[in-house]
């Protein structure tokens, strides 16, 4: 049943859409408003992880990127919040196309570390060198203009928006998976060389998917300043690395719909969850070891093939 | 000049520190394929254990440092029982994840017992050396000394030992050590323990020029990464030049440009060399 | 019997390699597996050496099932393997290769010696040489030495002359023409002329199938017969 | 007596840490012509062709297509000019279904995805190219096994798909690398008529271990020892060249003469 929802492009959007609906109306909007956010971001990690089989250990760079490159032109520029996103956007993808020229050549345990290596830098820079424009430790407070009903002050309209958003993104990738590329992608997942050999210049394809990537993990992270109304360093943290990590493998790699459960998995149980866990990261920890040693295809993955 | 020979002495101790903890990653990288998180757990926990001993206990910090060896052994074995061997052959991502989840079991589990206020110890030597217009805490210099005789006895560990000799011909062909009737899985965990080890001596060595939180490791392992993915994974003269090498570049930003900027310069460096030398692994 | 082989069969992922392969061997026998490329020949070998687990059949050596032992099992068994490539501890010394292969075995270090030079007396100047060093030839004596330490009592050799000059295969049919009365041995060769030299009895390998058994006398009255076959 | 020479090698030396796996090579191969390399293990005959395919990058010498120097040229820019290859060991992409893998090759070569857009956005499957991945499937006699998952399919069928995607790229030349390997009989049987009937429409070069398995399938038979050429010419004529006896049966003993 799960698989033949998911070969349905209308019927999958369909699906996220009632899912959060349902959720928010449920439960809190706001807080499902940030789950969405989230979703988005993991989608973007997993183009990299599921689809090309390459793991990222600094995605947190990227989201980092377009919530600085929003906020910071919201702060300094102009208050207009599509123009803000759209800043944003474009910060984490030139940077994702400026580091990649370097990242992309590696691969395996030396890809993963490079970019945490480079999360670090961009944190430092962040907090320190930059602080005059990036607000150092406070970060920045934002805020947004507002257009008649367009008001990014109220937590509704951020709520549609950010789950049209999502709706958008999650069309966008499915498109993109289905379509040759996509096919391309699992390709160069399986073996380089070989697709090399039907005539791919398989860096580029590598390249641009790293690209591709950085911007939606941007637009992940212009979404997060704009939500919050205000940008600091735990958006742009190393160590929160292994929560979209996590998302991604819980929910099931290497599939859009399984970005989406698990980045909402994820979320709810560190939202709902976490006030009942004493010990957070030991939990954590230990589920990561099970999903790791136990269930490698992840929720979505054993859904899919029931 | 004074300035920059003691900045390069001060890149000398951080090139040892980062030198005794990276052997471990060093050797888990080139002889099983695995990126192990957990060398940070280790690194941490030698760490706690100085303070625990040295300042709670009052009982010095040489037994402190004993305490930090001594308790990385059983923690490292069963590291390697545990996770470490259910990695063999696997996907490097899993590995990666796999041990950073017990990073971050070992990490949480510290703040449960000492909480997650930063914690200092103090420089156990308090001894300034001086030599002209130099200054050097003397503990620095113990420090620097310690590194080299680590780096003369992992030699002869590796070229007398049978041990030794078996983990060198394994890095080359694990394969082929098997089929001679040796267990090398069994002697990798030997060298296991032994880098982890130093890596809890590490911890404890660099603890009274830092200070303690849980998560201490996590910000040392992405150096000693560095430090790995420059000198060549499971390449021993590399990973040694390496870590003396980007020690200098550690300590020279530190003191010429601004001392935050430290670890940034070591992760650029690491850049450009893999800029110039692609690795694939 | 020293050996058996039993309707062996292997796959790599979906591909079967080996279809119900058979063989056996007597004790002090040299017996000779040949074919051509991919025909199964080294994949047999490596099953016996217990390199590789066969989805069917039986390897049963001395009265005793080798089936589900590691590789390290079967080497302590006494059955040694060696590689086709020469693939000798680049890193360490002559000395410290014979050493490894002593160490489970419990021979001491000058009867392992002792036996790297009888069969190759110039090895001795170059105990303490790094066996990365060493020429092709030179290699192969390494590695068949350091394959008799422990005394084995079955020797799996796969392609001993391949790539080697023709002096050099010379001296390496020589070498396995001394060990021969002492010890059980399965060779893989292609080359039909050291094959008749070496040979009691030989397999013929053909696209994962033991085709036939021939005898050595075959292949000297006959030889163009197998040219075919390789 | 060769028509103009479509893929040629000058003095070609491939170097790895000192080892000369590829000694000065100097070879040509004409227009739908049908060539064959042979040589006995670790010849170099491998090495010879991923310097073709720009696998590897010669340390010296030159290669030739169509009269242009493509010493430089990356190894995916070859195949877009027309030289497609095989693998040794069969590679196809086992977590596709069959079409999915002749898909990959076909959109490359298409003119259906000129577009980038449609390369990017586009339906992965659309009439036109399905019906020319059929056609190099029917080719290959494997069209009934389309929608398979290649990881389900036998190790001659896996083969086949390889030649039926290297087909799907139009190569002007096909390098097919020990297309015979881990066959049994009756798949080389199959793989042999395959050949025999693509010869003739473009150049298709084999490496082969076994000088008997070519005999009847191409015009023109090389051979590689030690990293050098011995011989080329007629398949005939190569045989009963003594300096090839000789590399394949051992030089000392007389026992075979």
């Amino acid at each position: 049943m799960f698989a033949k929802i998911e070969k349905n492009q209308a019927l999958t959007l369909g699906l996220i859409a009632a899912l959060f609906l349902v959720y928010a109306y449920t439960t809190s909007l706001p807080r499902i408003t940030d789950f969405i956010i989230f979703c988005i971001f993991v989608m973007g990690f997993d183009l990299l992880y599921g689809h090309m089989g390459q793991l990222s250990f600094g995605h947190m760079l990227y989201l980092g990127a377009g919530a600085y490159g929003c906020g910071m032109f919201a702060y300094h520029v102009s208050p207009n919040p599509f123009v803000c996103i759209l800043m944003g956007i474009l910060t984490a993808a030139g940077l994702a196309a400026l580091l990649g020229q370097v990242v992309v050549k590696t691969g395996g345990a030396a890809f993963a570390l490079l970019n945490l290596a480079l999360n670090e830098v961009g944190a430092y820079l962040v907090l320190s060198p930059m602080h005059r424009i990036t607000g150092g430790e406070d970060g920045l407070s934002l805020f947004f203009q507002s257009y008649g009903f367009i008001n990014f002050g109220d937590s509704v309209f951020r709520f549609y928006f950010c789950l049209a958003v999502l709706l958008l993104v999650a069309f966008l990738l499915l498109r993109l998976v289905r379509s040759p590329f996509g096919n391309l992608l699992k390709a160069i997942k399986e073996d380089e060389v070989r697709a090399r050999f039907l005539g791919y210049n398989t860096y580029l394809y590598k390249y641009v998917t790293f690209i591709i990537s950085g911007a939606v993990c941007g637009l992940a992270g212009a979404l997060t300043s704009v939500n919050l109304a205000y940008c600091n360093t735990s958006l742009i943290a190393p160590t929160r690395n292994v929560e979209v990590i996590f998302s991604a493998l819980i929910g099931g790699a290497g599939s859009v719909m399984g970005a989406v459960v698990g980045g909402t998995a994820y979320m709810t149980i560190s939202n709902y969850l976490a006030a009942y866990i004493v010990r957070w990261e030991m939990f954590l920890g230990i589920a990561l070891l099970f999903f790791a040693f136990y269930f490698r295809k992840g929720i979505w993955g054993y859904a899919r093939r029931a | 000049m004074i300035n920059l020979i003691q900045s390069l002495l001060y890149g000398l101790t951080i090139g040892g520190v980062l030198y005794i903890i990276s052997v471990g990653l060093s050797l888990t990288f080139g002889a099983m394929g695995i990126v192990n998180f957990s060398h940070g757990l280790v690194y941490a926990v030698g760490a706690y254990a100085v303070y625990t001993v040295a300042k709670l206990l009052g009982a010095g910090y040489l037994l402190g440092l004993v305490a930090a060896i001594v308790v990385s052994i059983p923690l490292s074995y069963l590291i390697e029982r545990l996770v470490i061997r259910r990695l063999y052959g696997q996907a490097i991502d899993y590995a990666i994840i796999a041990t950073y989840a017990v990073l971050l079991i070992g990490a949480d589990s510290l703040r449960w017992v000492y909480g997650a206020s930063p914690l200092p110890i103090s420089d156990p030597v308090g001894v300034l050396w001086t030599f002209g217009g130099l200054q050097m805490p003397a503990f620095r210099l113990i420090i620097i000394i310690l590194s080299g005789l680590i780096f003369i006895g992992l030699n002869l560990f590796f070229k007398k030992t049978l041990v030794g000799k078996i983990v060198v011909a394994g890095l080359q062909d694990r394969e082929a050590v098997r089929s001679l009737g040796i267990k090398v899985e069994r002697h990798f965990a030997i060298v296991f323990v032994i880098g982890s080890a130093l890596a809890a001596l590490g911890g404890a060595l660099y603890a009274p020029l830092s200070t303690l939180d849980p998560y201490m490791g996590f910000e040392i392992l992405i150096l000693c990464f560095a430090v790995v993915i420059v000198g060549g994974m499971g390449n021993l003269t590399g990973t040694t030049i390496a870590a003396f090498a980007l020690g200098m570049v550690h300590s020279l930003t530190a003191v010429y440009i601004v001392s935050s900027a430290a670890d940034a310069a070591v992760y650029v460096v690491m850049a450009a060399v893999l800029i110039f030398r692609p690795i694939e692994a | 019997m020293l050996l058996s082989v039993d309707n062996l069969d292997i796959h790599y992922g979906h591909a079967q390699v080996l279809h119900q392969a058979s063989m056996s061997l007597t004790e002090g026998e040299l017996v000779c597996v040949v074919g051509r490329n991919g025909a199964g020949k080294t994949t047999l070998l490596r099953a016996i050496g217990g390199f590789m687990k066969p989805s069917a059949g039986d390897i049963v050596f001395k009265g005793e099932p080798m089936s589900g032992l590691s590789l390290e099992q079967v080497a302590q068994k006494g059955i040694k393997y060696v590689y086709q490539d020469k693939r000798v501890f680049g890193d360490l010394t002559v000395r410290e290769n014979l050493e490894l292969a002593a160490y489970p075995t419990g021979e001491s270090m000058d009867s392992a010696i002792e036996k790297l030079v009888a069969i190759h007396p110039k090895m001795k100047k170059l105990l303490d040489a790094k066996a990365k060093g060493l020429s092709g030839g030179e290699r192969q004596i390494l590695l068949i030495g350091r394959a008799l330490v422990g005394d084995p009592q079955l020797l799996l050799i796969d392609e001993p002359t391949e790539g080697l000059a023709a002096i050099i295969i010379g001296e390496i049919v020589d070498i396995l023409l001394k060990m021969k009365s002492k010890i059980t041995m399965v060779v893989v060769e292609q080359n039909l002329a050291t094959v008749a030299r070496l040979a009691d009895r030989i397999y013929v390998m053909k696209e994962g199938v033991m085709a036939r058994e021939i005898t050595q006398r075959e292949i000297i009255e006959n030889p163009s017969n197998y040219e075919e076959e390789l | 007596m060769m028509a103009e020479p479509i893929l040629s090698t000058k003095g070609i030396t491939k170097r790895f840490d000192g080892l000369v796996a590829v000694d000065g090579i100097t070879y040509e191969v004409g227009d739908c012509e049908t060539s064959g390399i042979i040589g006995p293990n670790g010849a170099g005959k491998s090495t010879f062709f991923n310097l073709l395919t720009g696998y590897h990058r010669p340390s010296e010498g030159q290669v030739f297509f169509q009269g242009r120097e493509i010493t430089k040229v990356r190894s995916y820019q070859r195949v877009m000019i027309g030289i497609a290859r095989t693998f040794q060991l069969v590679s196809v992409f086992d977590t596709m279904s069959v079409m999915e893998n002749m898909m990959l090759a076909r959109v490359r070569q298409g003119l259906e995805y000129r577009s980038k857009g449609r390369f990017f956005f586009g339906k992965l499957r659309t009439r036109r190219l399905e019906e020319e991945c059929f056609q190099a499937l029917e080719t290959l006699g494997i069209a009934d096994k389309a929608e398979t998952r290649t990881a389900d399919m036998s190790y001659g069928e896996k083969r086949e798909l390889e030649i039926a995607i290297a087909l799907s790229l139009s190569p002007k030349v096909l390098l097919l690398d020990e297309p015979f390997a881990g066959l049994s009989l009756v798949d080389i049987g199959h793989i042999s008529e395959v050949i025999k009937k693509l010869r003739g429409r473009f150049t298709i070069v084999i490496i082969e271990h076994k000088i008997s398995k070519l005999m009847d399938l191409v015009e023109s038979l090389c051979v590689i020892n030690e990293g050098a050429l011995v011989c080329n010419g007629n398949p005939q004529e190569v045989i009963c060249d003594p300096t090839v006896r000789e590399c394949y049966w051992g030089k000392e003993d007389m026992v075979c003469y």
